[in-house]
């Protein structure tokens, strides 16, 4: 899958260490950092318009490696909190800001982590006004 | 333990003794915005380099607002004024019981309205 | 003025609330009642309960989820009581003001007697705005 | 379960100056389970940064929080020129070397001062925040602020620093040492602090690295790893060696801050020693285009930007992950089977800086 990019891939710089997968594949690849005992850092959440682009990143002895799923609008991608019990934070907030629905997280805020109720849902999302 | 209680005891209040003396502020404190509109071209730029926009340029008018308390210190707008029209005073913004914005106009302008009226 | 009066000039007790600030003005606050400027000689004492203060002092941009605590806090407070904004945030959202969480300063939320312009403001300017609003009090 | 209840501790309490709630379950006065409530301090930094230009972004994050904002901004000047092409002046380096280094000492102070309150020893705190005055007064004199130093620019600093300011950094710091060794004895050694954090708020080092801990939560579980071994800014010159302790509880990570102290003051030193000569700005040029992720140390841990921009004046994404947002779930781990009265000890013990958190 390519990226909708303007500017061509050789162009730019990007992150090291990406690797990208299904989302099918996700847990068994997030377990098996986990055994080879990668420390968690974060995820980050990137709205591409069509799609989200998710970034897993860990960290082994100071070097980063990252994890890249694409999740069509409207798709659910499955909670890795079961694996790294650390990304039930982050895991919300992105439920929440982006509005992607992430199943079967740990700890489930029920997107009330950062927002009230009442107030406009999944604020960081492109289609949002800036303002 | 007992020792630093005893230095405690006997040497000077670390205390500045504030509405009574105030202390001298160093050089080069980011205080408050202070502006002098005699050499405003009214460009805009120190409208457009404010981070929090706290200042608002209309050319037409020659009319320069400044929301102290928008203002968030940083010297972005003094740095951009190539009139040197904007400096950080050393003295911090005095608190008030009322929101007022700062405005200044251009002699021009002031002048023509004077006429007017 | 009677003596009820003076003695609560006197010894004005503070609640800080930070309705959203960076930290930077909380920690100018906490600096006040440190020994370097020691409001303490003014009878100031910062306290936790809400019920035992006479100046609410807030500092941050107020979220709409902290308006609720902010609101909380300000109506269980005995009367007469001021209300200090300290830092730009806190007057006006600073330069937070366009973002999307945020509900533009605090007087939308509780009435502000004294604002304190500054990002952060000095710990100097924190006590003259106090002291301001002190005597805002007592003419209550 | 009869005996159970559910107790709100927080948004404002006294020991906490910013607002975070627990939701803390209790089996008599043992704690059982804790939820952290947050989002009282939720401003929306992550989208504001994409509406304004990435140049005056700078200024936007240094206000992610007050306390460490120096590094804020290092952090993302330094994704920023990674992402143009540009390397700061080595003087440049050096003078983010002795900010970042300073800002680190203060934060410490406060935390220790902090801490020492949460257990109640209230003339600890007076000293070492009578201490911190020293630091805040050279940030006044060198930067023009007290907390917000806004020194940092893209591609190097906006201020430098005169010989005579070196000069008295020099001897502040010399005082600082001094007052250090006088203060920190007290919470290594007193009866009643060891009483009070030993052996409380244990975690261990399994769980640490498992929870994702960062900063001095990780290294008081003897794992070795600071940012500043990446070697950004002048670190890579100055010799740096992590402080680890390998108790996991209360205890050690007070030592390992206390440590920090001396390690800090001894970096500004060397630092002023080696300071070079020349230029603190190189211009930049061309706009930000890529993505960058950007990790720097901060007094709390690992601090890692990620920016994404396209070629325009503003960026596409910024994401600011902060240390308290790691620490957050090793914290929920610390909680159960403690005492109710030992709360505030142990959430003080991670340091936590909840606008840092929530941005």
């Amino acid at each position: 899958m390519m990226e909708t990019m303007e500017i061509k891939p050789q162009e730019i710089i990007d992150i090291p260490n990406i690797r990208d997968v299904d989302v099918s594949e996700l847990l068994d690849r997030v377990k098996k950092a986990a055994d080879e005992k990668r420390r968690f850092v974060t995820m980050t959440a990137l709205d591409r318009g069509d799609h989200f682009e998710v970034l897993y990143h860990f960290d082994r002895d100071l070097h980063l490696e990252h994890l890249r799923v694409r999740v069509p609008k409207g798709r659910s991608l499955p909670s890795i909190s079961s694996v790294y019990l650390a990304a039930f934070l982050v895991e919300n907030e992105i439920k929440e800001l982006f509005g992607l629905e992430i199943t079967d997280i740990a700890i489930d805020y029920q997107n009330h982590l950062y927002l009230i109720e009442g107030v406009e849902p999944a604020p960081m999302a492109k289609d949002k006004p800036l303002e | 333990m007992i020792n630093n209680v005893l230095s405690n005891l006997f040497s000077k209040p670390a205390t500045r003794n504030f509405p009574a003396k105030t202390r001298e502020i160093a050089e080069n404190v980011r205080g408050s915005v202070e502006f002098n509109t005699e050499n405003c071209v009214y460009c805009g730029a120190c409208a457009l380099k404010c981070p929090a926009n706290a200042i608002e340029v209309d050319r037409p008018a020659k009319k320069v607002t400044f929301d102290l308390y928008k203002c968030v210190a940083c010297a972005c707008c003094a740095e951009a004024c190539r009139k040197g029209c904007i400096q950080m005073a050393k003295q911090y913004a005095h608190p008030s019981y009322r929101k007022m914005d700062v405005v200044f106009q251009g002699a021009p302008l002031l002048t023509d309205e004077n006429g007017e009226t | 003025m009677n003596i009820l009066q003076k003695s609560r000039a006197k010894s004005p007790w503070i609640l800080h609330y930070d309705a959203g600030a960076c930290n930077g003005c909380d920690i100018e606050i906490l600096a006040c009642l440190t020994p370097v400027y020691d409001i303490e000689r003014f009878g100031m004492v910062n306290v936790g309960n809400p019920k035992h203060a006479d100046v609410l002092l807030v500092t941050g941009t107020c979220n709409k989820r902290s308006a609720r605590v902010l609101k909380n806090l300000y109506d269980q407070m005995p009367d007469p009581k001021v209300v200090v904004a300290v830092g730009a945030c806190a007057l006006s959202g600073g330069i937070f003001h366009e973002c999307y969480n945020v509900l533009q300063g605090v007087d939308g939320t509780v009435p502000v007697d004294v604002y304190v312009p500054g990002c952060a403001p000095r710990p100097e300017a924190i006590m003259e705005g106090v002291m301001m609003a002190l005597e805002k009090m007592n003419k209550r | 379960m009869s005996n159970r209840t559910v107790i709100p501790f927080g948004p404002q309490h006294p020991v906490l100056p910013e607002p975070i709630q627990l939701k803390l379950e209790l089996q008599d006065e043992t704690v059982v389970s804790a939820v952290p409530h947050i989002g009282y301090v939720h401003r929306g930094i992550e989208k504001a940064a994409e509406r304004m230009e990435y140049t005056q972004n700078v200024f936007l994050v240094e206000r992610v929080c007050g306390i460490c904002s120096f590094i804020h901004a290092l952090c993302y000047c330094q994704g920023i020129e990674q992402l143009q092409n540009i390397e700061a002046p080595p003087r440049a380096k050096y003078l983010r070397v002795i900010w970042s280094e300073l800002h680190r000492l203060h934060s410490h102070h406060l935390w220790l001062g902090l801490f020492a309150d949460a257990f109640g020893y209230e003339s600890l705190f007076m000293q070492f925040w009578r201490n911190r005055e020293m630091l805040m007064d050279i940030f006044d004199k060198t930067a023009g602020s007290r907390v917000i130093i806004s020194t940092c620019a893209i591609g190097g600093t906006r201020r430098d620093i005169s010989d005579a300011h070196l000069q008295e950094i020099l001897d502040t710091l010399d005082e600082v040492n001094k007052q250090l060794d006088k203060s920190i004895p007290v919470i290594l050694n007193d009866y009643s602090v060891r009483k009070r954090t030993v052996g409380i708020g244990k975690i261990t080092r399994e769980q640490a690295l498992e929870l994702g801990a960062a900063g001095p939560v990780l290294r008081a579980n003897g794992v070795a790893q600071d940012m500043r071994q990446l070697g950004y800014a002048a670190y890579g010159e100055l010799g740096f060696e992590p402080v680890t302790e390998n108790d996991g509880d209360c205890y050690a990570r007070a030592k390992v801050r206390a440590r920090e102290c001396y390690q800090s003051v001894d970096l500004v030193r060397k630092a002023i020693r080696q300071l070079p000569d020349g230029e603190i700005l190189t211009k930049p040029k061309g706009r930000p285009k890529g993505r960058v992720i950007s990790r720097v140390e901060q007094p709390r841990g690992e601090l890692l930007y990620f920016l994404a921009a396209d070629g325009t004046n503003r960026l596409d994404r910024l994401r600011i992950r902060t240390p308290t947002f790691a620490n957050v779930p090793p914290l929920v781990a610390m909680l159960p089977g403690c005492e109710l009265a030992d709360v505030p000890v142990i959430v003080l013990s991670i340091d936590p800086c909840i606008s840092c958190t929530e941005r």
